[in-house]
């Protein structure tokens, strides 16, 4: 059996259907134990005091904020190649969900910085990315919006995604290149000698597990909607004609 | 020259029209025609590539078709024989005299395309045709606006190029006066709505 | 209660702004999700009744 | 192809085609620059190469909806779509018409513009090299935009939300690069990324630009 | 009246109708900003009320076109001359509508966009209350440069050119006043002035904004 | 209800049509027609008063006369109830029903007008007469696009307009069907070019 099977309207809603409630079950619980483990039982750091405790949303909103527009982009090259409508349905289902997430990194960073660096914002390159992934997100949602026929929609879309990517990838560099960073540098490498401690460790790998599958029922969830918005188009329209 | 099999049509993602074949041999042309909403703009669209289909194929000449839809194409501050010209030189034809002169445009020419009247920007509109120098014509009612007089002038025009073993596909709603000329009602070939199965979330997508 | 020190403001504040955020992701999802179910119920209903 | 070229040239020169116009723009946003952050002349040194890239910016902006909404209003698009020309050379010829009526005038004026704002000497020929490296990537890139937004009526505010992200990398570039010169530091490497820059936009982007089209007008 | 009043916002909360486009706009125009001048904190927070005025002035340019070019495009502003409405009330009731859609998210939006550019802390509510005063001119002055050019396709940069020299007394005292109020100097007298350019303006120029329609449409 | 005295028209700064003059009682239509390009829209417009006219005076109906051109002023974004809506409320008229029931607009009522196509768009421009309570209709060319079926329905509508006291003046290239309908023909109105005098720049100045 091919994996595009699921690509099928009618067999993504069966699926779905049995899959969201424990996706959803599990991304409660898991989000709940990582954000209640880290706010109320993990110790001040000795440098940032209280304030590690941010970490927790910050970080999983970060890498969820930059993973989702990549999983845009697969999504939207799949529909590209394939022309399966769930896929174009999904990216446009997830956009919103990276547009909080990088909303939320933004403002859980510069509510970070005030202490840390004294001032709510600095120019720099990994902020300043992040901005940047803030207007591709609005861009891509706002052309989602002005077109009115789905398909053109969803084609358009996908190749503003694409082209989009390239570019935002050469931001980054850019950015880089403009000004150098006040910004932490990865903490989560596989090099254990560099990795924060075990008690910031763990609480944080629950939170972002409970990112992940919160994105993954809201994706399905939303998916649900997107379809069961063309199936009622398509139905008013079909009621007109006749 | 023109063949179209088993042809079904969309728009804003319904079927229109389904179920249509068409052949078109060379010196024949063939009106299309139907009630307002029907689909035949649609269906000339699909003929000319500029939409594909949804379902049968269509086949042109390997020069491709010359299209003139409801709107003319004219820019408003070229004159006449500029935008003429212009086209002639896409389409790589060496003159525009002999559209001047089926269109009866000379007395315009070095008018800009704004200070036309209704009916002589559509004469504008149709002269592109005689520069593009495609046998296949696809023709959205061209005779809108268009006073007695250019209508015969615009028949007379057909006549020729049929005579010349041109072939064209027109919708229109007025009677151009073209005798020994085919006709298609569209209203057989509306795309019937089937009724919705329940979770047939599938019939969603076209 | 947890001990927040001198930034306690700085944290509630931040863990009040996301929770805020994703609860309207949450809760707009949701409705949105409920009010199209709504409408595609009530249009097949009806399409099924005229035939 | 050299005849549409030619007709969007002579659009651009006839009344209201907006030849200059962005050249004007160009020169109220300096001028106008002054009153909004104040007349200090360090100050203003110090901002000069980056309002010059601005303003051009803004001014390609602005002209941008003229390369493909005009021509599918009245029609022309559809008509070009099924004419014996490839889609990708159209769009690679308007934003190359596009560049000529407005990038190039925009690079011959800046070094003038940068008197107004007291840009440092060395700052003039950096100013215009990078304006002419940069400004073809701006009306390639805005020609995709122009070609995604092109059967919405009006599409000119939501095509600069889809472009300006675009020219982020373009502007930081082009504006490193008048920034070191103006200062007299080395400007080799950002003059470089933003030639490729230019190079690999003009190389990719009229192909989707044209998939754009074709969607467009389906 | 009211009718038209919501017919316009309709339109400009549908698909394609613009609403928020000129806010994004504003946010990337301040964005870009540190991209061109480069990132010293100080040098932005002395240019950042300069810098947020001719954002919200550019942001409301942008949407001018729309104000009556669509309009007459379609016919409707033939068929509004012909309709038992005083014209120059289409003009104000138009002109709100502009202001309603762009001008006052723009004053909402605009102290977030201050932190960016590192706006000084007493300069945010001068801020604000500089643009809440000075942005209803800015629709008034623009509807009037619309009016001036509704006839001519894509008008929009010369409109652009036409009415940003109207927009410099506007920029000016409101710049001032967001300046003076971010340095914490006394800005009781731009401020006056700003809100009698607004007053008066929105007093006389709807009168000529008809008479140009009137004279366009013939 | 309507009357023009000695009325001469301009276009671009030429006199296009002069020496015209017109009586419509209410209960009667007038029908201009003359060959593309001799004045029609121009006339019109002139009489709706969106331009001065060159010379003479034209006296409308107190509340004025409702005018549908070439462009039918319908809003692509609303849908076909909203357009018509507003400019119901905008005359102050209470309900659209009538209106879409002349034109026969129900069923494409919650649609947005750029899912129309050309006729049915066109009858939308047509059904805002209907809301305007305006006597006297200028109408020009109304019929561009419509089907045979429409085109009957727009007669009717005139027809009833007239029986209750309304009057029409309509520029029409198509027979619309309508009996014992004056007639005008435009061509015995065309404006001279008077010889230019040696020196005369007054002319120059209509
Ligand atoms: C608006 C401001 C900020 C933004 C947009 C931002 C953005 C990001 C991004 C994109 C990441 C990378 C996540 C990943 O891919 O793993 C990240 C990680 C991180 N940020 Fe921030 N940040 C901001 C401010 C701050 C501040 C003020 C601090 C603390 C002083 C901070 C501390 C961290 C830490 C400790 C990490 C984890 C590093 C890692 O795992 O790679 N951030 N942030
Ligand atoms: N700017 C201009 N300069 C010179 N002549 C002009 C200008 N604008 C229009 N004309 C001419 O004025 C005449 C009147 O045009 P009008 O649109 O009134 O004609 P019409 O009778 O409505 O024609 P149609 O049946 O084609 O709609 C036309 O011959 C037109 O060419
Ligand atoms: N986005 C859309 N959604 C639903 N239906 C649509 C949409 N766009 C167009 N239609 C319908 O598709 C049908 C076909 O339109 P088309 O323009 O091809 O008709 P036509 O035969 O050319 O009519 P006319 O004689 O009026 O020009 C029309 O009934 C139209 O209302
Ligand atoms: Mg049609
Ligand atoms: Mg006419």
């Amino acid at each position: 059996m091919s994996i595009w099977e699921y690509a099928n309207p009618k067999r993504f809603m069966q699926t779905s259907g049995h899959v969201l409630p424990w996706v959803s079950g599990l991304a409660v619980l898991s989000l709940a134990t990582g954000l209640v483990w880290g706010f109320f039982f993990t110790p001040e750091d000795y440098k940032q005091g209280s304030t590690v405790k941010i970490i927790y949303l910050h970080v999983p909103a970060a890498m969820l904020a930059i993973n989702i527009w990549a999983m845009m982009l697969v999504t939207s090259l799949v529909w590209l190649i394939r022309r399966h409508h769930v896929s174009a349905l999904a990216a446009k289902a997830a956009a919103p969900i990276g547009l909080t997430m990088t909303l939320i990194a933004l403002f859980t960073g510069a509510i970070w910085g005030q202490p840390m660096w004294g001032t709510w914002w600095a120019w720099d390159p990994r902020l300043t990315a992040f901005l940047i992934l803030f207007l591709f997100y609005l861009g891509y949602l706002a052309l989602w919006e002005a077109i009115d026929n789905p398909d053109t929609a969803a084609d358009l879309t996908a190749v503003l995604c694409l082209v989009g990517s390239v570019f935002a990838v050469l931001s980054r560099y850019a950015v880089n290149f403009w000004n150098q960073g006040l910004h932490q540098g990865a903490t989560l490498s596989l090099d254990k000698e560099e990795n924060i401690a075990d008690v910031f460790y763990i609480p944080l790998l629950i939170s972002i597990a409970g990112f992940v599958l919160g994105f993954v029922a809201l994706l399905l969830l939303r998916t649900r909607t997107e379809i069961r918005a063309r199936r009622l188009k398509a139905l008013q329209a079909r009621e007109r004609m006749a | 020259m023109l063949t179209a099999r088993d042809l079904a049509v969309q728009r804003g993602g319904l079927p229109v029209l389904a179920g249509l074949s068409i052949t078109l041999p060379p010196g024949q042309a063939l009106v299309l025609t139907g009630p307002n909403g029907i689909g035949k703009t649609t269906l000339l669209r699909t003929v000319a590539g500029l939409q594909p289909p949804l379902h049968g194929s269509v086949t042109l000449p390997p020069e491709g078709a010359a299209y003139a839809g409801h709107a003319d194409g004219a820019k408003a501050t070229l004159t006449v024989a500029e935008n003429l010209g212009f086209w002639a030189r896409i389409y790589g034809t060496a003159t525009i005299e002999p559209a001047l002169e089926a269109m009866d445009l000379r007395a315009l020419r070095d008018r800009p395309a704004q200070s036309l009247s209704a009916g002589q920007r559509r004469r504008l509109g149709l002269a592109r045709l005689f520069v593009t120098g495609r046998r296949l014509w696809l023709l959205d009612e061209p005779t809108v606006s268009l006073d007695a007089a250019s209508v015969a002038r615009f028949a007379a025009a057909i006549r020729a190029h049929l005579a010349e073993g041109g072939a064209a596909l027109l919708a229109s709603h007025v009677d151009l006066g073209l005798d020994r000329i085919a006709t298609l009602d569209l209203a057989r070939f509306r795309a019937a709505p089937s009724a919705p199965a329940p979770g047939g979330f599938d019939e969603a997508f076209a | 209660m947890v001990e927040l020190g001198k930034y306690a403001g700085v944290v509630l504040a931040a863990y009040g702004v996301s929770l805020l955020l994703l609860a309207g992701l949450v809760g707009l999802t949701l409705w949105q999700g409920a009010r199209t179910r709504r409408a595609l119920d009530a249009q097949e209903r009806r399409m099924a009744q005229d035939g | 192809m050299i005849a549409l070229l030619i007709r969007d040239l002579r659009l651009a020169m006839r009344a209201g085609g907006g030849f200059g116009l962005g050249l004007a723009f160009f020169l109220i946003v300096t001028v106008l620059v002054p009153f909004g952050v104040g007349p200090e002349g360090t100050l203003l040194a110090r901002v000069a190469p980056g309002v010059l890239w601005l303003g051009a910016l803004l001014a390609c902006l602005l002209s941008l909806d003229r390369i493909f909404a005009l021509d599918h209003e009245d029609g022309s698009l559809d008509l070009l779509a099924t004419a014996p020309v490839p889609l990708e050379g159209v769009v690679a010829v308007k934003a190359c018409a596009h560049w000529l009526t407005t990038g190039l005038p925009l690079t011959l004026a800046a070094p003038a513009l940068g008197l107004l704002l007291n840009l440092p000497g060395p700052g003039y020929g950096w100013l215009t090299l990078s304006l002419a490296a940069g400004t073809p990537a701006l009306s390639v890139i805005g020609a995709f935009g122009a070609a995604l937004t092109v059967g919405l009526k009006r599409g000119g505010l939501l095509l600069s939300l889809l472009v300006l992200p675009l020219y982020v990398p373009t502007l930081i570039f082009g504006a490193e690069v008048a920034r070191r010169g103006a200062e007299g530091l080395a400007t080799a490497t950002p003059f470089l990324l933003l030639a490729g820059i230019s190079a690999g936009t003009l190389a990719l982007l009229p192909f989707a630009a044209a998939a754009a089209i074709r969607i467009n007008l389906r």
